[in-house]
């Protein structure tokens, strides 16, 4: 019998040994460069960052941090998406607020955040900086691919709408909703990175107290480089958690969106 | 990258902000060194940055803070101390006219520029000598980063602060109401019994000492000389440190000269202060200076000229 | 007469396709509209619907009318069933027990009874045109545009859809545009045929038909020598 | 005669009418706060500002330095769209190389630029550390953008493809690249803020010599916020000023990337 | 018989498409099926191109072939004009001025000399109809799959379309199967007519059509009596 070739992505088992391949390929390369480099306080071999990291993941101090950073990298998330979507539905459905809003919006888009950090020092706790900056970040990235999936609604769908003359609701559930869906799916792997990065970023500025960043800082202001790794390494692995996390929920989600 | 027996050009890596201010008149008129040895002075950003240019054998000398210094040595990287060029320049600023002692820290929210740096340690030292728990009784804060520690004590925000030079300085030109109420560098020779905490240090690649040793002490004594000078002149000082761009405006850098410890002790003089202030790093956080005090021949011999 | 087009112009580009085309629309009558393809069929529907602005001429008694239409490709929501597709258009005039009924009553009119779960993609493509026509049928207009209505569907569905239609029209006589390429139909469907020439479209001739609409029958000999006539005019 | 109402964006007057509405209400909203604030250190009124731009904007420093930022942003932009495009390119096409490279792609997203701040700067010179910083932040966006962009091509066109055994450039050319324009286009917004957003606060880190960012540090470590908002105003601009190009370029290239 | 399908079984969910369904195709000779509306002739159609794997039953002859596919809907690619799209699959086959002569004669050959330059969104329904016909015919198949080729085109236009099949046919025979809901069609352009029940699809019945092809007409009464026989069993 003929077989037909599956356009999905190759899950379960070629798709697990490709990821451990391409795991055990970076890990060589990244040995490699440790052994370019010659100096642990510059690139730390990937074993002296394990050894770092089996030392630093058991301690109260390191899970308290991981603690505070996942909350805060959570809702940097949540925030950037959901203000994200619907400043980007409003910009792709009005052309004229889309106008309005645009010099805010390239305000927000270009303001590096150390511009702003003596405010945002004055008006939030120190907790709340790197979720401030993680905003101020991806926010406009999901604002751009939200608004380019408005755009993508099917024209063709959208005379239909307009002859029958549905509701605007009904317009958006039923039209929109699902054209957003794959950017909204972009925006958010996108935004999900940013915000792990970022948060991180902050805390090393704004030191609150339980913070993978703030333990970074601690680690960098003594150069004990492998310790800065093992506690990025922590990063990544929220970060690699929370993507698996997410795509689940994305199988799940598109039904929720579809009106009763 | 070692030195031929030729000519060759030495170079010096400086930080930008306050610890570059000592050897802005280097950078205005490079010295000229034996034997058609000359010396080329790059600004280096940050203690980062220098590390890695350290790392790398990208410069022969450099200025770095004491710790970080001990730490390089540590991880077997060839470079010795050859000289302290900064000690302390850590002030407590105030517009809280109820502040009057180091006592009176107690229970106030303290802000401090820089957790695991001098002034974290020196803070915690001082408080431990003076019998107080500096976890328990101090609420030392650590969220504002130095400049913004300043702006919120000349905007009135913040009432209580622990800063390095130049950031004092603005702190206290910015808010008439802003003083410093005891001097922190008293309070340390009564914990320590040394006169001083040295911050700031010259490191020098060992195979330069080794090989060209008259260079070496050349360069010593126009870094001297050059403090020497700014300490005498703040106002023409300022200027200079405009104009190579070391990060700091004329009258900033003016204005924090004079309250600055710019000094130039040769490493075996300094050796005593180096290592009472290592000692406290080595008690609160060892691995910021690499696990232990460092060996004797970190300390460099530097031949009189 | 309510409806009527005057005088209408319209191109893309430098491509002329209607020019100084004029139309009446009588109320409740079936005008069934025959031409060649890409001649501007489509167009006329979408001017007609408001659409597509025309580049000049008057529209007269369309603006304050409510529209159905059977597009010429489906156009059904991809995310939703049959069913959602026939209720979205109905959910701004009916409240839900009332929505449903009437999606529903109209899917099974077309034969999809056993079809109103499945989505889209899960259609075969005559599927997706009975859904687009239960649609069209479901929503309470006054003027129905009908491109080829009955594309991809089976002679015998058909000849079932148009009896439904009759029906409906009988009931509750709406203004209905059809456009088709099948003569029988129109013969069957149409209280007057036009046929257009190619683009520019002009009307190259209107048949009245005065056969009373319950005594056609499909395909019968009753309209043989309009048949003819129209064949001739077709095939030239 | 009825008229049609248009999905297009409202260019030209009303446009740009509301834009001044919204640049207005944004300098109000700005004016109100820090009249609030009450304190030029920390947050100066639009005219301080408008009054330190004036007097920075004219100097040569600040104009090397506008040079040197922009060329920077330029580079980080064209980096990242091109490895992004290439590699999401590559990942929407390949499942299989998608897994495999997904744990160093996950890596990037996550690791923040301070963690290998060390060898950024021993590996690149100081001008070109804030280029690797805006590069490691927008390229991930861009690969999830160009990723999902491919998997928004066509099914339908795909089997045309598969069954007229059409070669693999000319399913990229015909199907893939046309389906990937919208995702590029919102890729490139997104990229765009971000990477000035972080060229200007890698030159914070890493105080190359002509940037604005260095600049910018200087102003801060001195209190001079007004200054510090000129020097953000002046990166705002480059920002619109690149907005605005691309768009005009974006009007023109799809029909360059149609086979001829 | 070089081209058959075996016991093919096929469905989607519990929904039975195909079950234990077998049919020969005769090399060069074209078969007409006919079938209600989702009763899986597409379906049907998928399976011998490859791109639907059947659930059980074997294919012989199929796999190393060959295919060109006028589907059900155009399947243009939006970005390219008609002549592009045309091109498009010659590509891989022709060098340049060769596979532009080809595209241009088949595009002449369905009516759109004047139309080439346009994109789809500039076309009617029915001139995307005849790219997508002209396609198929450009690209050098094997087997050639139709399905319901003749959509949204008027009577005139293709009548001129099933004349030119037929020379293509005469001059350079290859196998063909041929979806319609047209029986005078079928009977004009098939050498077997084959008509399919409901789902699960059964063949109801199959007719061979013995008069050559260059003295059939279309819709003649030739094969009348043929033609009354699928119209009962149509029409039931
Ligand atoms: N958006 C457009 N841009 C340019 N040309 C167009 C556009 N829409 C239609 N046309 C042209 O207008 C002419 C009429 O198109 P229309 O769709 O009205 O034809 P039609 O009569 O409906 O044909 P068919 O029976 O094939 O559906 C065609 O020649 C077509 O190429
Ligand atoms: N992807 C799918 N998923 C689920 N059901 C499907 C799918 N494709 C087709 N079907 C179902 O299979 C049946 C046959 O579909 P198919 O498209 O083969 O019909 P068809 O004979 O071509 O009909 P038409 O003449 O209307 O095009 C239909 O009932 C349809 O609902
Ligand atoms: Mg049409
Ligand atoms: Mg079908």
């Amino acid at each position: 019998m003929r077989k037909s070739r599956s356009a999905e992505p190759h899950r379960g088992v070629p798709g697990a040994a490709a990821g451990a391949v391409g795991a055990l390929a970076f890990l060589l390369l990244w040995e490699l460069a440790a052994r370019a480099v010659g100096s642990e306080i510059v690139l730390p071999s990937p074993p002296r960052v394990a050894r770092a990291a089996a030392e630093l993941f058991p301690t109260v101090r390191f899970l308290a941090a991981l603690e505070g950073t996942f909350l805060r990298g959570i809702l940097a998330f949540g925030i950037s998406l959901a203000a994200g979507a619907a400043v980007g539905l409003v910009c792709g459905l009005s052309p004229v607020l889309a106008s309005a809003l645009s010099p805010a919006l390239t305000v927000i888009r270009a303001t590096p955040v150390l511009a702003v950090i003596l405010l945002a020092l004055i008006w939030f706790p120190s907790g709340a900086v790197p979720v401030f900056a993680a905003v101020l970040m991806a926010f406009p990235v999901v604002v751009a691919d939200v608004r380019q999936g408005v755009r993508s609604a099917d024209p063709g769908l959208l005379e239909m709408a307009r002859l029958f003359r549905l509701r605007k609701r009904d317009r958006i559930r039923s039209i929109y909703v699902p054209a957003l869906a794959p950017y909204l799916a972009s925006a958010s792997h996108g935004a999900l990175g940013l915000c792990w990065k970022v948060v991180v970023a902050g805390e090393v500025l704004s030191q609150p107290a339980r913070a993978l960043g703030t333990g970074m800082q601690g680690a960098r202001i003594q150069l004990e480089t492998a310790e800065v790794f093992a506690w990025t390494l922590a990063g990544i692995l929220l970060c690699a958690l929370t993507d698996a996390a997410f795509k689940l929920a994305q199988r799940k989600v598109p039904r929720a969106l579809l009106p009763s | 990258r070692e030195p031929t027996a030729g000519a060759s050009v030495l170079r010096l890596g400086a930080l930008k902000g306050p610890s570059g201010i000592g050897m802005v008149r280097m950078f205005e008129s490079p010295p000229r060194l034996s034997r058609g040895d000359t010396l080329e002075l790059q600004a280096v950003p940050s203690a980062d940055a220098m590390a890695a240019k350290l790392v790398a054998g990208e410069l022969d000398a450099a200025v770095l803070p004491v710790n970080l210094a001990a730490k390089l040595y540590a991880s077997g990287l060839p470079y010795r101390l050859a000289a302290v060029v900064g000690m302390g320049m850590v002030s407590v600023v105030t517009t809280d006219p109820a502040v009057r002692t180091f006592e009176d820290l107690a229970g106030r929210e303290v802000h401090v520029a820089g957790q695991g740096a001098t002034p974290e340690y020196l803070i915690r030292t001082i408080a431990e000598a003076r019998g107080l728990d500096p976890d328990r009784d101090l609420n030392l804060a650590f969220r504002l980063p130095y400049p913004e520690i300043a702006a919120s004590l000349a905007a009135g925000r913040i009432s209580l602060a622990v800063l390095p030079e130049p950031f004092a300085t603005q702190a206290l030109a910015g808010n008439p109401r802003a003083r410093v109420p005891f001097s922190l560098d008293e309070l340390w020779k009564e914990a320590t019994g040394r006169p001083g905490y040295p911050m700031t240090a010259l490191v020098i690649r060992d195979a330069v000492l080794r090989d060209r040793p008259v260079s070496a002490s050349a360069l010593l004594a126009a870094y001297a000389d050059s403090i020497a000078w700014v300490r005498a002149h703040p106002g023409d000082a300022g200027v200079l440190v405009e104009k190579h761009d070391l990060g700091l405006k004329a009258s900033v850098a003016a204005a924090a000269i004079p309250r600055s410890a710019y000094v130039f002790i040769p490493a075996p003089d300094a050796r005593a202060d180096v290592e009472a202030l290592l000692a406290v790093f080595l008690r609160i956080a060892p691995k910021s200076i690499g696990g232990r005090l460092p060996d004797p021949s970190f300390y460099a011999e530097i031949p009189k000229r | 007469m309510p409806y009527s087009l005057r005088d209408i112009r319209k191109s893309y580009g430098n491509l002329s396709v209607l020019d100084g085309f004029s139309l009446d629309l009588a109320e409740g009558k079936v005008t069934a509209v025959l031409g060649p393809s890409g001649c501007g069929k489509t167009t006329l529907l979408n001017i007609l619907a408001g659409l597509v602005p025309p580049d000049s001429g008057e529209l007269q008694g369309l603006s304050e009318s409510r529209f159905s239409y059977v597009f010429q490709e489906p156009r059904l929501v991809p995310s939703l069933t049959a069913l959602e597709n026939v209720e979205l258009v109905l959910r701004a005039v009916f409240g839900s027990p009332e929505r449903r009924d009437r999606a529903l009553s109209l899917l099974a009119a077309v034969g999809l009874s056993g079809s109103a779960g499945l989505r889209p993609r899960q259609l075969s493509g005559g599927m997706r045109q009975r859904v687009s026509l239960a649609r069209a049928f479901a929503y309470p207009a006054d003027i129905l545009l009908l491109d080829e209505p009955f594309q991809s569907v089976d002679l015998r569905t058909r000849i079932g859809l148009m009896d439904a239609f009759l029906d409906l029209q009988t009931a509750d006589p709406r203004t209905v545009v059809f456009v088709t390429h099948e003569v029988k139909e129109a013969l069957y469907l149409g209280d007057r045929v036009v046929v257009l020439s190619d683009k520019p479209a002009r009307i190259l001739d209107r048949k009245e038909l005065l056969l009373p609409r319950n005594r056609r029958r499909f395909g019968s000999s009753d309209l043989s020598d309009v048949e003819a006539a129209i064949y001739r005019l077709i095939l030239g």
